[in-house]
């Protein structure tokens, strides 16, 4: 039966009958059960922003709190993956891979290849992504682009609690290593999502509002973004498609390609970086393989090159938001009319 | 005794200066506690609170030339360091006056003029970066050293265990602060590291240490004092473990279920460096409880203005939003 | 006057000239002197493929040898810069980035607009980047599109001895850190470069054969590889104009949107893998900003989306070729004629 | 004496495996060092030849459910454990039927079925490996160790430095080997680190260790032997540190002017692991010469084969480029 819940209870759910089903199944990171060898409470926190909390209670000692030592753990969990665990490591925010990136790409995603299809690494690197909470510079990056470049590695990012709890059970099944990437800002989101578990297989977009007129590429919040652009514009009578990419490694390109074939117009919208951007990647791909069905340039809507600002503000204007892509739509459906 | 001793071999203005500094931290972090609550000021905030001794203690040894590389809890660094407090409250509420001109927040109040290489958002971030300062003081023969702060949880970062042993190589002038409070988030120090002291951890890269109760400013101030000495006449880098207590949540917001029923207020009423100090200033008769009620009165002042200017100022124009990436472009 | 040296010899004398003029520039690696502590030779290495070589004996101890330990040394220099050195660390293999890339990212890259302008951090990073060395998966990458796609942090890759030695010279005196990519299998390259110092600016690309028919974007070896496409084409009659970046960040989008207007046919070739790549970025640029003057597909000749494979045959068909850039053109000039 | 006596403790059988892991090591290594000047084998090739005692003494300890993780210098590592010798000498020239296909080379190597996690082309990037190994062995209570093998310079690394802090908190079945053979690539280890002794830094974790002669086989042995069981016996992990000597370069190709003048001649006259081995042996009357002598003609034929079939064997398909990237895709 399907109720209304949490992105944040979504996630919360799919570890638990994970878990539950999957011996293997651990998951480790810091905090994540929170007061470890402190005074008070032992399952005090379930991670930084409450995700796992409770999850200590049902599982035990498969959820482990890790000293902060990002390397060492999220490296302990690949090689774990390796020899036979299948395990769920919590890298907190995204923009603490810098101090681990090794493990994850030239370890993790590289292993299979190396080693002449010889060795499964089913690992699952869960972190928060994305600006909104006026967690500046260093707490808010997307990344995404960085982890999507890297053979060997899948990366995921969900825009409802239904996809996120499929997704996830999807990833931790997944025998490849998967970079699970959960919008800081959309914890709250609430959505319908079943009780029994379910996997959403990786490398499916997922058409989220059809129309003729453009194509609208997003993923995470910024599909929300383009939803609400879209729904401004049908009033003005422009209709978007939007499509929700879920998986940006592998993606799927032929969803993009066939809504392009019918709308002929096409915005890619990122909340990273511009620069070697998803929205840069979708866009380029398009450029070649459909090329002859784009009756208008390609629109990208994405973050400025810069890093994310504090003051909030300028995080807001870092932001794409409806407007924006609405602009976008509006300015390559005229051109291409 | 011994801590009526200390009080007296420091100038009584060198005293003042240091109980200004502390009451300053403590008055702006109470006041942000009270601030955060009312949902004003926005984003993660990891407050000093009963931390205080240790940034003036060691600050104290410290000049403009000196640089410092603070954690995410920085805002004692950075007022023992010199940054300007009213600028730094424009920071954290990402004002256009603010220290950092509201881009970088509560995490990342820095200011190279006064030396302050920056809070930082990453933990263990400072430590490699403090070892350039070192080398540039090195190349350059200059007698300038660098401190970095790191939390007890933090000292089990890979960049923080490489700059160890970097600093032991090169010899450099530089002192390793570790602030070990007791937990990282909400993890007992005790369950994050196998060891008792990071005093031997140090020793295990050829780096010499000393462990300090960070809730008497003296002990902080003497020991920091050595050590500083020492690195900037090219005795080579220390490390210098402070014991001391966390007064708030981890950042605000934290309900702090981890800790002990009571706990904060124990340490409240018994290990309070600030309620300590005044004891023994007192105590030792070098300064009187009016001229610690002046203190008090100023930085309650200063705070209370801050406070209020940084309420009322203007926001960046959003113009702003594409400036400073690059010095050229 | 100039004369003809490898591109190891004018990395080496940009090094030499610039340290001899600045007493801020410092050089620091691991074996960049080499033998540090070794009962021989003091200056034994000159690093691991001798570009440094000679240096440490006119300049002494501001060339340092370092511990293994990336992160702590790659953040001394930057460290150093924000406080008046201006260094020049060695990474060795661009593949290492993992072990050190938070103090890239989120230290150096982020400093000046985090802090409101105030800092400088005028550091360069050297690295090996590139594969044909059969040195296999992690010791070949080109990670590029990675650096490219963090704000505050400059790329460059220069093409040729002559650029090497100018642009060298440029980041070094640049203000921002930028990451230096020395393609491996270019040290022993030759080409005429000036004995007297020179600078060229960061940021502009460099048309290296005008032609009218087809623009073929490159950058580092690929170059080489377009222009040998180029003069294959040309004996066909297809005229291509082959702009080479030199600097991938910033991007000077200008002379290739200027080289597309005139020929309306654009193939981006990049060594790096495929996703959020370089030539993805610049497709999609110009697929936003001259699609105009497209008169076919974009094409993008890239590495595939797998580790650098060891195996010689294996890595020779990895790496992007002249005949697959010219293959590439054909295609798009016969589509769009 | 007490050389005699290690000796004599061991079965013959153990004995006589040892020589013929060593043997093989050095003959395969001594034998690529020869071929790599014909220009025939290509990338970067690290050879282990001079510290055979130590994979085949920590060897000796472990079956195939027990994992290791390699360095660069990875080749005796991956023979002592059980990789195919035919398949390691395929993979190093890039052929089809190499133990990784030809995708992996020389600093690639790995068996999983064996329990080879592989070498690493990553300094330090094996050390978390392991600790997942142990984590993995605990949670399903199972009796495996782990054991990662760092050279001195790789001890610098913080991937490393925070290994020994998990494996201590988590008190995890894992074993570090130090491979000390005095360099990294040119640079001393005296100049990398500043303390005497690897023991020391991990005692600074919480981590104990102990410092052998490795060019001793039964030191090595005796050594691993007992930190091996500690761990499979739920005692947690140790350090175990190798002094050691390197008889090539770097990598091939490498001058090695920053050796001194005669070193490596001296080295082999004097510390060859293999010498002494058999010195040991024969002189406590366990081994005769001649059946060493067997072993010597063995593995020279074994490998005398490998090369020759390697040469000629066929190259991967290009095809081959394109699969193993993901398990499903
Ligand atoms: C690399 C990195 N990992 C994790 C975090 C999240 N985090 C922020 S503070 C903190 C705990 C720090 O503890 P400690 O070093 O003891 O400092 P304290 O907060 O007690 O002052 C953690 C885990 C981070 N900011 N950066
Ligand atoms: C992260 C990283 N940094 C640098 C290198 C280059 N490198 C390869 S081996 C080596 C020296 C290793 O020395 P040591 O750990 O003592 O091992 P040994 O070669 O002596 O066996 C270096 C610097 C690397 N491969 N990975
Ligand atoms: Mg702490
Ligand atoms: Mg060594």
């Amino acid at each position: 039966m399907a109720r209304t819940i949490t992105m944040r209870q979504a996630i919360n759910e799919a570890l638990d009958q994970e878990m539950t089903r999957d011996p293997s199944v651990i998951c480790m990171g810091e905090d994540i059960v929170g007061g470890a060898g402190s005074p008070g409470e032992d399952d005090a926190w379930g991670g930084v922003l409450g995700v796992t909390k409770g999850l200590y209670a049902k599982h035990g000692d498969r959820l482990l709190d890790t000293p902060l030592s990002e390397s060492a753990y999220i490296g302990a969990a690949i090689g774990a993956a390796t020899c036979g665990l299948r395990p769920v490591a919590e890298l907190m925010f995204i923009d603490f891979m810098g101090v681990c990136f090794d493990q994850i790409y030239n370890q993790a995603a590289k292993f299979r290849y190396m080693f002449g299809g010889k060795a499964v690494t089913p690992v699952t690197i869960r972190a928060m992504v994305g600006a909104g909470l006026r967690a500046a510079a260093q707490h808010s990056q997307m990344l995404t682009p960085v982890f999507t470049h890297i053979p060997g590695l899948k990366v995921v990012c969900p825009s409802t609690p239904y996809d996120t709890k499929g997704l996830l059970i999807g990833s931790i099944r997944d025998d490849d290593p998967v970079i699970f990437c959960e919008h800081k800002a959309m914890y709250d989101m609430e959505g319908e999502v079943p009780e029994t578990s379910y996997s959403i297989p990786l490398g499916e977009a997922n058409v989220v509002r059809e129309g003729g007129d453009c194509t609208i590429v997003a993923y995470g919040l910024m599909v929300h973004k383009a939803t609400e652009a879209a729904e401004t514009l049908a009033s003005e009578g422009v209709e978007c498609e939007v499509v929700d990419l879920r998986s940006l490694s592998p993606l799927d390109l032929d969803t993009v390609i066939e809504s392009v074939e019918g709308t002929g117009h096409l915005v890619c919208v990122d909340e990273a970086n511009p620069r070697c951007s998803i929205a840069a990647d979708v866009s380029a791909q398009v450029a070649q393989h459909a090329f002859g069905s784009l009756r208008a340039p390609i629109a990208m809507v994405t973050a400025p090159h810069t890093p994310v600002p504090f003051a909030p503000g300028l995080e807001d204007a870092y932001i794409p938001d409806a407007a924006r892509v609405a602009k976008a739509v509006r300015s390559t459906v005229a051109t291409g009319a | 005794m011994t801590e009526v001793a200390g009080a007296r071999e420091l100038s009584k203005e060198a005293l003042l200066d240091a109980y200004r500094t502390m009451r300053t931290i403590r008055e702006f972090e109470e006041r942000l506690h009270t601030e955060f609550a009312t949902g004003e000021i926005p984003g993660f905030v990891h407050l000093y609170a009963g931390e205080e001794a240790i940034a003036a203690g060691v600050m104290a040894h410290l000049d403009e030339n000196d640089y410092v590389a603070s954690t995410h809890r920085g805002h004692g660094h950075s007022i023992a360091k010199g940054c300007d407090v009213k600028g730094m409250m424009f920071e954290i509420y990402g004002k256009d006056e603010g220290i950092c001109r509201g881009k970088g927040g509560s995490m990342h109040i820095a200011d190279l003029d006064k030396g302050m290489l920056g809070a930082n958002g990453i933990v263990g971030g400072g430590p490699p970066l403090v070892c350039g300062v070192g080398l540039s003081t090195k190349v350059r023969g200059t007698k300038q050293v660098g401190v970095s702060f790191t939390g007890d949880g933090g000292a089990n970062q890979g960049t923080f265990l490489e700059s160890l042993n970097l600093a032991a190589v090169w010899e450099l002038p530089v002192i390793f602060v570790v602030e070990n409070n007791g937990y990282a988030e909400s993890t007992s120090r005790d369950y994050g590291v196998a060891v008792d002291s990071y005093v031997d951890r140090a020793q295990g890269f050829g780096i010499p240490g000393v462990t300090v109760d960070g809730t008497d400013f003296f002990a902080v101030h003497e020991a920091a004092g050595a050590v500083i000495d020492r690195a900037r006449n090219g005795g080579g880098p220390s490390l210098l473990e402070c014991e001391m207590v966390r007064f708030f949540g981890h950042f605000e917001g934290d309900a702090q279920t981890y800790r002990a029923p009571g706990e904060v207020d124990d340490l409240r009423a018994t290990r309070d460096c600030i309620v300590r100090f005044r004891t023994q200033v007192v105590d030792a008769e070098v300064v009187t409880d009016d001229e610690l009620d002046a203190i008090d009165e100023e930085a309650r002042a200063l705070i209370e203005t801050a406070v209020d200017e940084a309420t009322a100022a203007p926001v960046p124009e959003l113009d702003e939003l594409l400036t400073d990436v690059y010095v050229s472009y």
